[in-house]
């Protein structure tokens, strides 16, 4: 079977994920050309590359999703292929096509699988057709509130209305009455209009307290699928992972192996090719339905590569040039637990504000079980403009217990100056008994965690970490002021106190 | 040195002896040893009584955020020098400005002109970064020179509002 | 089975070993308490520790190898176990000793097995006894030149003469001819007389070309012992081991059952306990031969927890605590390869002269399969007193191959300013075609590596290179210029250019 | 800005002209583009025709330590403004001094006074560490200034001799 020539891979991305990309590059000798805009110029993925080209303004608009301009980088820096990673253009099937038209590889799968599970209600119609179990619900547009609020009674509510292109926690109401089914629905509608251009609702039955499951599916070009497990993802504020984990604690290896073979129904179903994650619901007695498909690699990947061994950036690339999957079903294998944190640059004891700024000061974790997927430095500005994830760590370990004490101890030693993040979140979360027995949904943070006074409480007490800080503040305030005014000792310190208003020069 | 020092609605008198890398800091008259085993532009290591504290401490206007097993504490310093040195707004008294963190839109103002709130309480609800985030108050007492409106897009730094006596 | 309350642990040690156990201790929820010397007040072990204390001047002999220091550390703390490390006291049963009539858990074998396997010719008889294969030769005391001469005759030229206390490339001498033996017995003697205190030497077989390949073991104290694989350790530079890995290149499953076996027979004749590493010579037909038993953590301990998901560090406290061991032979399995690199700071160009200063700027690499058991941090100053390892580095992926390229992709990743390492020479090796195919011994890397010029070519020309560090160089010293000689930017760019003289507040 | 650099025996004349953060560079006449995205303390990343070099310079007196992909390189500079500010020793002239990077032993000495070497060549056994370090010559030349002897101990910094024209 031949392969396609692949030797420079343009990264259509930025952060953590264009940096996995790039090393995944570097490991397999292909040159890695990194795209930036005017806020990300000393961007670490722009400083781990080989080439990096300048696409645009700040605005995302301009530049991370300016089509013809990463086109352009494309044709200058004569790569041969373009990753897309997660978020931006990773599931625009237009993207794919004018890539495949300029003769680009594209790194994930055809633009007909992108196009045949990003409509909500199209995919859920080849799922049921696939024999891969759905939520009881209504799969197609509901013209009017009658017909909505008559479809509800007959699933039962409480009912789920959905805007057909929303995703990631956005275009959701729950309605409990027909009354809230007739209030609810138009402004869902206006919304899914305002934020999708597409005002199509659906409404399906609310399975009470669910966890998010889901099932990591790998396909070649020559129709081999396999899947690499599961991952659980129920720890969700306000509809957003920011934690996740494999296997899921309820997880046995007759429900992956069911979950798995669904989700390869489904793929199957529309010719999948390349990574994808095939979402589901898991009610109390582990029944499982669909929930949709993501046709490119996830945020969370990193915790089925800790379990499996397996590299699926690497996986991607090798696919994409046209080799055959190297590895069947059989060979998959599972070890350990490992835990995902997504570090935010935010403020966890003010409603998670992001938390913009330059890190004046890191020292990450490391050592045994640890991984960092990081994508920024000491002396970065974290801007305004894109999702605030700084880091993703994991933790693996032997058993679950084991990777939650290893991610308190990495958490601990993650010391960042300069900005909030939501670090003492997750220690909070990761002290708590509910979660180390597993006994997780995915309303389980809004539930136990709202009140985020909650959490601040560790080892220490409050008032000794008071006390410490007090202290702290008052040596610090000391070693400024005893300082002369225009001194630069070697080990510089530098402050609002001495030097407002200086020029600074990182990131112009 | 002697200076005072504020955690949220407390002021501390504190004295700080230094002979070489050791402290000695009275925090309201009570004696704390420290050993400051290593410190760059915002890190300081302190060992008291033997045990290790690596705590980043972050100077801003007025003050510093310090960060302690990335808990985070916001910490004013109330002293003669650093009032000349720019820290007077919100060192000289009870005044406490609530400024806008980034560029962004008011989508609601929750108090009005002279409203008494309780520490904690919400003000205004700023979106920013396609999020909405509440802004607290940062004491108890008395809204003053609120100077927005829904609607209005705000700058960076930009005061809103402040909470006084 | 009753187990020894453990719940405060004093490291013993220092740099990245003391970190890895703070680690350790942090994970199991055991209170860390590091000692430090005068010139590792700031060191990052003091950092991450949760009590540290100090116990004396900056040579090892008045602090960190200082018995009396440390028994009062652990007094003074209420430490209920004192683990070692390697290096320092970790192989002194006086030490040991102390420590058990102190009440004190010793985190390590018993002092009887230090004491049995700690001298040369005592161990290779122990050996002899438990059927474990030899190297052809004399495990006696050598009394003159002519016996030395007439054994030497007897196995065959040339022979090894060894000093009975020597160990880690110290103390050996070959000899070709009668004539070598009787120049450099007395030479010998004499050197071990003055290192060591013992002039005791004896004689073996030279197997030409040898491996280095080493089987790792786990006892507790009741009589339950499991081997943990091998590790083959044949890159070493004057002796000295520079990168390991596991498993060995030339590894089979049978080959490592019968070696893993001879391993078991020996710990099992002196009751070991906790973790422990014998060592074998193989030769090119992978006959293996005893060399040494290390009755402690070896450096290179990562690799095996690499491939087995197995925490040793761990293993050891929870060993020491007197628990019984958790796992059979058969639930050892071994995933993948793993690759460490000892990054030291020195200079490749200048005949690996240690390279102490001030870590000015750092970025350590990070991502997939990457672990950094690390020493040191942006700003710390590595000190002439101790031994100039600031790293390991390690690589873990299912082949070999895709190890050794994941640890080219982070060695180009770790950015070091202010002092030299041997990271370009890593590099180099790395790329070599003979390495790569495994085809390695004890003496490759002083045969094919000793021209330090061959360390810098890489991807790039070397003219390329120095063109890019002209440009930089002119670029950072218009840089320097350009600023008022008494501004303070926020970033901070300090240089002897403007400072020359002005005191440091790090380290004292 | 003019300069001369230097790298081992070659010396370069070297142009660089700033317009905000975009150099352009002559290299004995030869102009190269740069765009600076990343500065720090020591650290630079540099784009040159959209390839990236992450590069750190440590400033010496007399000039630059390099590191570029962990390859190091000595670049010595010589300008009117450095010599000025204390490069002058190196700079003045092809004087170049060898001395001990660290505290140590002399164990052998390997030329004499007025002594023709090559570049590279052994000058200086020198024990610290535990470890044997050979000194070489930093340049062809002539030894002079030899002022070590085997057995002496030195300090960190010491001159121990000069190769000179």
């Amino acid at each position: 079977m031949t392969t396609r020539a692949m030797r420079k891979v343009l990264i259509a991305n930025r952060g953590e994920i264009a940096v996995r990309i790039i090393r995944a590059c570097r490991e397999m000798g292909l040159r890695s050309v990194a795209v930036f805009s005017a806020a990300d110029r000393a961007a670490l993925h722009v400083r781990l590359a080989d080439e990096a080209y300048f696409i645009g303004p700040s605005p995302a608009s301009q530049s991370y999703l300016n089509v013809q301009a990463l086109l352009d980088v494309a044709a200058r820096s004569r790569a041969d292929a373009v990753a897309p990673g997660y978020g931006f253009l990773a599931e625009n099937e237009e993207f794919a096509q004018a890539c495949v038209d300029r003769g680009l590889i594209f790194v994930g799968p055809s633009p007909a699988a992108i196009r045949a599970m990003g409509d909500k209600i199209g995919s859920r119609n080849i799922a049921a057709a696939a024999g891969v179990p759905l939520v009881p619900g209504l799969r197609e547009r509901l013209n009017d509130a009658e017909e909505a609020v008559r479809r509800a009674e007959e699933i039962g509510f409480p009912v789920m209305l959905k805007a057909s292109a929303g995703g990631g926690g956005k275009g959701l109401r729950i309605a409990r009455s027909p009354a809230e089914v007739r209030e609810r629905l138009p402004l869902i509608r206006s919304e899914a209009a305002a934020s999708f251009g597409d005002d199509t609702v659906y409404l399906e039955k609310v399975i009470e307290r669910p966890r998010h499951v889901e099932i990591q599916v790998l396909g070649d070009e020559h129709g081999n699928l396999v899947h690499l497990g599961d991952r659980e993802c129920s720890l969700q504020r306000r509809h957003q992972k920011v934690a996740e984990e494999a296997p899921s604690p309820i997880m046995t290896p007759e429900l992956r192996a069911r979950m798995g073979e669904a989700a390869l129904r489904l793929a199957r179903a529309v010719g999948y090719s390349n990574a994808g994650t095939v979402e589901f619901l898991v009610d109390s007695d582990r029944n499982f339905y669909f929930l949709e498909m993501n046709t490119r690699l996830q945020v969370e990947h990193p915790v089925t590569e800790m379990v499996t061994g397996f590299d699926l950036v690497a996986a991607q690339l090798r696919i994409a040039a046209g080799e055959p999957l190297w590895l069947r079903q059989e060979d998959v294998t599972f070890t350990g637990h490992a835990i995902e944190c997504r570090i935010y640059a935010e403020d966890p004891d003010n409603g998670f504000a992001p938390c913009p700024g330059r890190i004046v000061s890191l020292h990450e974790p490391s050592g045994p079980g640890i991984r960092n997927d990081n994508g920024m430095y000491e002396g970065l500005e974290i801007s305004i403009f894109y999702d605030p994830l700084i880091s993703k760590l994991v933790a693996h370990a032997p058993t679950r217990a084991r990777a939650i004490d290893r991610m308190l101890r990495a958490l601990k030693e993650f010391k960042i100056g300069g900005i909030k993040t939501n670090i003492p979140y997750f220690m909070r979360i990761f002290a708590d008994p509910d979660f180390r027995a597993g006994a997780i949904d995915t309303s389980f943070l809004d539930r136990s965690f709202a009140d985020v006074e909650l959490a601040l409480p560790g080892e220490e007490t409050m008032e000794e970490l008071q006390r410490i800080a007090l202290l702290a503040a008052a040596v610090r305030h000391h070693l400024e002021l005893s300082q002369a005014p225009c001194a630069c000792p070697e080990v510089q310190r530098c402050s609002p106190w001495r030097m407002a208003g200086r020029r600074r020069l990182t990131g112009w | 040195m002697k200076l005072q020092a504020r955690f949220r609605d407390r002021v501390h008198t504190v004295e700080v002896n230094r002979e070489g890398q050791r402290f000695t800091v009275l925090v309201d008259g009570v004696p704390h040893e420290l050993d400051l085993v290593f410190s760059d532009a915002s890190h300081d290591v302190l060992l008291i009584d033997n045990s290790c504290y690596d705590v980043v401490s972050v100077a801003r206007p007025g003050g510093y955020h310090v960060n302690v097993f990335n808990r985070f504490f916001d910490i004013d310093i109330l002293d003669h020098r650093s009032r000349a040195l720019g820290g007077g707004e919100t060192a000289a008294g009870g005044d406490r400005p609530v400024r806008a963190a980034m560029p962004g839109r008011i989508v609601k103002v929750l108090v009005e002109d002279g409203q008494e709130v309780a520490a904690g309480a919400g003000l205004v609800v700023l979106e920013a970064m396609k999020m909405q985030n509440e802004l607290r108050a940062p004491r108890a007492g008395r809204v003053r020179q609120l100077t927005v409106r829904p609607g209005q897009t705000v700058e960076a730094g930009q005061t809103l509002l402040v909470v006084g006596d």
